[in-house]
């Protein structure tokens, strides 16, 4: 069975993958076992190449299994990595240089590197076992399998021990530094320091043994690029910096600055943190970055399951508190009953849906956008609530803040999509300065002068939040209809029409205080609008923007606020001859838009778990605009 | 922090709110609510401060009647929801309502993650073995054979009892009450209030519509004192309208057997000692059911221990003893470079 | 404050609905305290009127408390009424007679009552404490607040109280008596026999002095008409018989007939029923009609809360028999992460969703159809499943059968919606012969030659079911995706889009093994088309087929399968100038029919928990074809 | 029903199934896994009669490794599943694998339920202390300080005791192992197998890649003897190296104590004889914890009554009796007119 081949990733006719012409930029994929230690592998050959002023991309690809056995093909772990001398939006499409560690990593991969690309194996690890662990009757070094590809065979695992001897580790430990060899040579491809590799290694294991051979196997594979032992074999590459707007900068991964989105955001709205959540895969990294930063007035508190998280985040927000919760997929599922409490008893509330692939368990390590239906829709009765969604690592950050100042200006839970491509992706990232936001500070109710708990601000339909401790403000909300104004228990028809009403009214107005809907490249109306929403926004820039430059009339329309939706989106589309939705669903965003604007559109939809690549949504307008 | 200076005492009526009680006549749940608001009246609680969480349930409507803060929440979550009330904000007194249904059935799994963790809340459960809000379905506390109308030949499960459910959840405090026994509610409401940890408290209430006389054999006051035994820390566990009934172990086992003093010998120096901090004791107390034996009542358990909360915030603190953090250096923490 | 009044109910301009025309049939509505006995004084005259054959709807409408304390506005019990002379398939709008137990009674129902329509008054009730009790400042007898009605004032208590005096029962038991006093009243009204009632106090109390007294209080009722000792103030009407199509009938609710359904269904399946739920309004009796049907191979689990209702369903279908689950608002939502289980796993499940009012609690006693979305798209992923809804009680049982057919068939689950209003609702029902229904035995598979668990039937694309406990056929299922054919766990990206594509096909393959939709009245194409579906069926047909009679050019089309729907659906549509969607929610069917036709719709929409009335269905129809 | 005519003695090796065992190197699933396939070769279980059904972590891939049926369900709801499984086909041999988190943590209220219900079904909680599956958070059996990724600082949580929450749940059958242990754990599943009702086995298992050793201080050869303690019905809780360690009852308390024989003026006679029908006896033993006290493995508690599953059966049957209901006739039940 041939695991994790996504064939569709730019094919050509006879099935291996194009070679394309984007001499400004290089796609490198590492691939190894589990214990190889690849994501770190990238992870530093990532900061390495930002620190060149490189821009980039990155895509970790882990297996589901924690640590399967050794050598098989499930335990493959992933990282690739686009870098560039343009703006870099997405991890790219096939590889142009995949280096394999094992027998299994090359297996699940190489069908995806461009024909003509480079493959770099270690042939220390092809042994018979490994091979047949691997799946493969035959040494693919042999059969002509990789026949289309340059590859280069390196014993890296020897050189690694032989780099290590001097030092006073185990076997298993200088090997373990294998991918710290394979560092070496990479970042001698591509002309980057060492330095700041050496630094993390010191800070990491101290002035030990293990440090030293760490750095000594860093090196080596350094050296063996520069003493071009494989008698310059191995292209160098070096790619031009990239004009990037001046700033200070970092890489950050998308559950990073999400997570840091909502602290800005609390501290913005000037209000503490009370972040509930349960582990799921992809969700739990927000967990614990945020757990470390009790020290901006976070608390997190590890519930029993997501319904707990749900509800004790409510409680958090019922004492004025700003109440957080995150999970994905079937997690998301579990909070719908609290989500409709915090409607009803219009608290606000944030739920972070860091989408996964695939209904009920699916595939928790793999990527989709399929929760727009359960986050615009999936309540019982109408219950209306704004749903966002982040476009890129970087714009979690921002995405995160609107968050929180819609949930606590409109007193309404908000649902903020992220996925499981953007949380774990990293990008550059020109770090915002604190005092360049607009602060939106919170303020609880403390008059008791005609206090009425559903009584409502004339511009926002928002009622008071008050803190429970408050005197004389004493009050009970619930989850039954309650009477406008006063919240009493309400079992009167015309009154459950007034408050539906109202609380359609207040989302509803929400429309007029985000920004208009813009259009990323190409003109305001024209011939067809790709529009798309979260993490597809790379591949679709980078498709429209060639398109563009290859003379199509295409522009780009990606959609932040799904709920309500800008004021002038239906418009804008309506500009348009046609429109392509383009996302990793069966059409959720299609139907979204069917239904709320009445017009044509039609949907490029994938659902493999894997990112959509440009070549794709390039296809997909081809086919729209060449006929 | 709201400390407030209080300017007079406060009667139970001021913590009685202006909704109409809205239970069936004679349901044991308008005893109960007239005992907490006396006895938060006596132990000088303050309304501002005062939180009640409830979930859903005749039981749950409670927070409605009180003259605090109020959150009527979801079927079963109540636990759930206070413990991220109680985290938020420690200076609150939270308390929870709810019934044996919304704690036992739905709720089951909120209750034992709340007493182990042990937040600082007073968990009042309402226990009418039915489902009283949807109309009589019995619940986990009902008797086996109980016949309703989902179970019509009879239920066939076994009932827990929701204090020996309590103790396997590692909860610290233990009390049982009854409905109509207002003064001793009341001592065990103060007692719950002063534990600085989860209290639970299970309150014994006449369903008058849908089991009514459930708890007769125990509760009438013919057989009152016969069938039940106010348990007090210190005190010989001593029982019977002429107190010559008692409780000791029984000689030789891990059991505990009810005795009368001057017959077959047993004298009162045979009778135990209530320990309320002995776990062992407490779970053979909970268990005891009339008729063979009497039910305990009372402060059955209390062996405090930190409380959730505060060990949370604790941490906080403890972060925050260096500075509160800078957004704008964290965000710059780790590898940054510039470009010009 | 003025509760449960519906002044949106046929309303002239002044405030007081208008009196309407309609002859053939009569709208009566009884109202009283909970402890009145109102529901089933509404019953036995129902029954009493089907057994004249007339034609008859009934909307029996409780109060959210238990049994509130008495006299309150909120401790309310009602019971409508409609019947004719023709078809009725509503429990009509205004009542043209209110007979009001206390003044509470009056105080809440007086406004929607016709203007000069009839108010019957039980005065030994009108005491001081009672009118304050209601909000009466002044006895609305005298201030002129029911100057538009006719009013009969009795004293009924009294005259309850000496017509027990022979039998040897308590003051309390004879007063518990006033219901049958009124019943006979109003028995003699429109000219019922009390036989049947007289047979089911007999029955219900056996020879005992309650008895007697019970029927000496219907009797006396029924002479106090007859003497006319009000001289005939009390008009009395006679209905002619309707012509019903000869056959057995019976007065059924929604409740009822859902589940009698369910397990008709079971048989035709050839399977055994277990179902599993959780309390709640207002789902409950169907788990008590249900465990009352042991000996139809049926087993019953009250649950510990809707999850594991669910999950426990789930488990039962996995041994091959009938897992069916039901439940209300909160408590679906409770069931989605398990439902994207069955979907995952193929297999059967019946979940039922009798909808009520409001989001979170809600109005529980209210009723609404306000889970379509949910149940359409309510799921993380795509997670496609069909949807049915059931339009009138006896429908139920047609709709139920066909929720296990397609379960069973497609070896997926299925929702079935009904809602509050037709659960509880009751109407004559020509009672179905189980031999005019074509039985579709299920196969339980059991050949070990080449079986696969995720292999599929050409046709259905229905996976095989297998019963554990069959030799040779053991396997695994799970929510992780699943490899096609052998289903064991697969990562492979092109195995989850063409398993996600399976999924979909499958269902969406259902539209061709349902009836083509069809038009209710009205012609098959023209200027207006009113869509419904689910309990609006009544009113919807009712004022299509009066506007019908005043020439308009409307039609109605109702729909049973709204996932997936009929495949002639669309187009027919689009033979209508202008459609519009009349629904009890905020625009559920019409934002999702949006969705699936490119066509403008509009929506008479109204979500005060209380069913569509025939006159706003017309004011809305004309406000479209009078323009 | 299915009886099946045996051809011949299964081998372990016929309850693996086809698929690649994927747990990490080294974790002790793996001997679990192979101790299930031995005992049910040796107690003579038949793969078409036997299911297993699982919720979702590592421990719940279990199923996908055996040659039976099996449904890996979702996190926590395995045994509410097994309940409609049971429910269902009272037949089947139903065994239930979950995690720490799985079982205690999301799962805990269905726990609680099926084990008062006492569904005849064996479940077999993994306990590795850890959520592994999800990368190594804290559980709710993690001792207090564990530091994890969601604990930097460390959990504040009280754990909870998986087998006094069983007790607390009125569990009639609990057990204990050891994941490396195969025969001790080969005669507890076949125990838990012959008891019909909820069995309840807590296998302590290394997790090696988050958690690895947090069990060190008692399952590590050199310290076994001293801190464990195997118990058997009727036989003295006796243990240690020389075989001179013993449980007593600490005099006048509701107490054990962990004594040596020969010191301190105590005798063999002095040792408790395990009863395992004793619930009391059973709170103490599963409540002792290294290093103070040996930690009680086996069969801690078996008191059978009857099982739910069987009782349900019986009132469906009961109905039954006068024959199977027929449709028509419901239909035509109560008031019908007839239209001619
Ligand atoms: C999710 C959900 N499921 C079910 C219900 C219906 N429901 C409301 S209260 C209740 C049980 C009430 O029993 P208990 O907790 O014992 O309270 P009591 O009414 O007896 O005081 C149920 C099943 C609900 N409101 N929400
Ligand atoms: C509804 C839901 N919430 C969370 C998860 C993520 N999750 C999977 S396994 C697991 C915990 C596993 O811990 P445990 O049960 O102890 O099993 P172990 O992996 O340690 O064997 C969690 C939180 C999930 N799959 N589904
Ligand atoms: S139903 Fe029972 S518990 Fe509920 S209010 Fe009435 S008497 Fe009280
Ligand atoms: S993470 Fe731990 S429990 Fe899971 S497979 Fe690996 S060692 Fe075993
Ligand atoms: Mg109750
Ligand atoms: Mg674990």
């Amino acid at each position: 069975m041939n695991l994790q081949t996504d064939p569709s990733q730019g094919e050509s006719s006879d099935g291996a993958p194009l070679s394309e012409a984007d001499s400004d930029s290089v796609v490198v994929r590492f691939a190894g076992d589990s214990g190889d230690g690849i994501q770190l592998l990238g992870g530093q050959f990532s900061q390495a190449t930002a620190l060149d002023n490189n821009s980039l991309a990155t895509f970790p690809d882990f297996p589901a299994e924690i640590r399967a056995p050794t050598g098989t093909t499930y335990g493959v772990s992933a990282f690739q990595i686009k870098f560039g001398s343009r703006h870099i939006r997405t991890s790219g499409d096939a590889p142009d240089v995949l280096v394999a560690l094992n027998p299994a990593a090359l297996k699940v991969n190489y069908e995806q590197v461009l024909r003509g690309g480079l493959i770099i194996l270690d042939t220390g690890s092809f042994g018979e076992r490994n091979l047949k662990k691997a799946g493969f009757e035959v040494d693919p070094r042999e059969d002509g399998t990789l026949k289309e590809y340059r590859t280069i065979e390196i014993d890296i695992s020897a050189l690694t021990l032989e780099a290590t001897k001097p030092f006073d580790v185990t076997q298993k430990e200088a090997l373990r530094a294998k991918n710290l060899w394979t560092l070496g040579l990479v970042d001698w491809m591509y002309g980057r320091s060492l330095d700041a590799t050496e630094t993390f290694i010191t800070r990491k294991f101290g002035d030990s043994a293990i440090s030293q051979a760490n750095i000594a196997a860093l090196k080596a594979g350094h050296a063996y690029g520069e003493t071009a032992e494989v008698s310059g074999d191995i292209p160098q590459t070096r790619l031009g910096e990239v004009k990037f707007e001046s700033g200070e900068y970092r890489l950050v991964s998308g559950a990073e600055a999400l997570s840091w989105g909502l602290v800005a955001g609390c501290k913005l709205a000037g209000i503490d943190m009370t972040f509930c959540s349960y582990p799921i895969t992809p969700s739990s990294p927000i967990l614990h970055i945020l757990s470390r930063l009790k020290n901006f007035g976070v608390t997190t508190f590890q519930a029993e399951d997501e319904i707990a998280a749900a509800c004790s985040a409510l409680g958090a927000s019922y004492t004025g508190k700003m109440g957080i919760t995150a999970s994905s997929g079937p997690g998301i599922a579990l909070k719908t009953e609290a989500i409709g409490l915090a409607i009803s008893t219009e608290l606000p509330l944030v739920i972070v849906d860091t989408q996964r692939a695939g209904q009920s368990t699916g595939l928790p390590t793999k990527t989709e956008q399929s929760d727009l239906f359960l986050t615009v829709w999936g309540r019982n009765a109408d219950a209306p609530m704004p749903v966002l969604s982040a476009r890129s690592p970087g714009d979690c950050f921002e995405t995160a803040i609107e968050a929180v100042r819609l949930a606590t200006k409109y007193m309404t839970p908000v649902f903020l999509l992220s996925d499981g491509y953007i949380a774990n992706a990293a990008e550059p990232w020109l770090i915002p300065s604190m005092s360049d936001y607009e602060p939106f500070p919170v303020s609880h109710r403390t008059d008791p002068e005609g206090f009425q708990p559903f009584s409502r601000d004339d511009e926002t339909l928002a009622r008071p939040w008050v803190k429970p401790g408050t005197p004389g403000l004493m009050h009970r909300i619930g989850g039954i209809e309650k009477a406008d104004g006063s919240g009493n228990i309400s079992y009167d028809p015309d009154n459950h029409q007034l408050m539906t009403d109202l609380r359609f009214a207040k989302i509803d107005g929400i429309a007029n205080d985000i920004p208009a809907q813009t259009v990323e490249s190409g003109a305001e109306k024209g011939k067809l609008a790709v529009v798309g929403w979260g993490s597809t926004y790379g591949p679709i820039n980078r498709a429209v923007t060639r398109m563009l430059a290859e003379g199509y009339d295409v522009s780009h329309i990606h959609i932040r606020h799904i709920w309500p939706l800008p004021a002038n989106l239906i418009d804008l589309l309506h500009d348009f001859d046609e429109v392509l939705v383009a996302e990793m669903n069966k059409g959720q965003m299609l139907t979204f838009l069917r239904s709320q604007c009445g017009r044509p559109i039609e949907g490029h939809l994938k659902v493999n778990g894997q990112p959509l690549t440009i070549h794709e949504v390039q296809d997909a307008i081809r086919a729209r605009l060449d006929k | 922090m709201n400390v407030q200076v209080e300017p007079a005492k406060l009667k139970a009526k001021d913590f009685a709110s202006d909704q109409e009680v809205r239970w069936c006549p004679g349901c044991g749940d308008y005893a109960i609510l007239k005992a907490v608001q006396m006895s938060l009246a006596n132990m000088g609680a303050q309304p501002d401060n005062t939180v009640f969480v409830s979930g859903i349930g005749c039981a749950a409507r409670f927070p409605y009647y009180m003259e605090t803060y109020g959150f009527h929440t979801i079927h079963g979550r109540a636990p759930a929801v206070a413990s991220g009330v109680k985290i938020a904000n420690p200076e609150l007194d939270v308390w929870v309502v709810s019934g044996d249904g919304d704690a036992l059935s739905i709720g089951g799994n909120h209750l034992l993650h709340l007493l182990r963790r042990n937040v600082d809340v007073q968990f009042l459960l309402f226990n009418n073995e039915i489902y009283g809000l949807t109309k009589g379905q019995y619940s986990p506390t009902s008797q086996a054979g109980q016949k309703s109308p989902s179970t019509p030949q009879g239920s066939v499960d076994a009932p827990i009892d929701a204090c020996t459910f309590a103790l396997g959840c590692n909860a610290r405090f233990i009390a049982r009450g009854i409905d109509i026994q207002a003064k001793q509610l009341g001592d065990i409401f103060t007692r719950a209030q002063e534990h600085k940890g989860a209290s639970f408290v299970e309150i014994i209430q006449n369903c008058i519509v849908f089991n009514d006389d459930a708890f007769a054999h125990f509760t009438e006051k013919s057989v009152a004192k016969e069938t039940q035994i106010h348990v007090k820390h210190g005190e010989k566990l001593i029982y019977g309208a002429d107190g010559n009934k008692g409780i000791r172990i029984k000689p030789g086992a891990f059991e505990l057997e009810a005795v009368t003093i001057g017959e077959d010998g047993v004298t009162e120096d045979d009778i135990l000692v209530h320990d309320e901090t002995n776990r062992v004791l407490a779970n053979l107390l909970v268990a005891m059911k009339p008729p063979e034996m009497p039910i305990a009542l009372g402060v059955i358990y209390c062996d405090p221990a930190p409380s959730y909360e505060r060990a949370v915030q604790a941490q906080v603190e403890a972060s925050m003893a260096n500075g509160a953090g800078d957004m704008d250096k964290l965000l710059r923490s780790g590898n940054t470079w510039t470009v010009s």
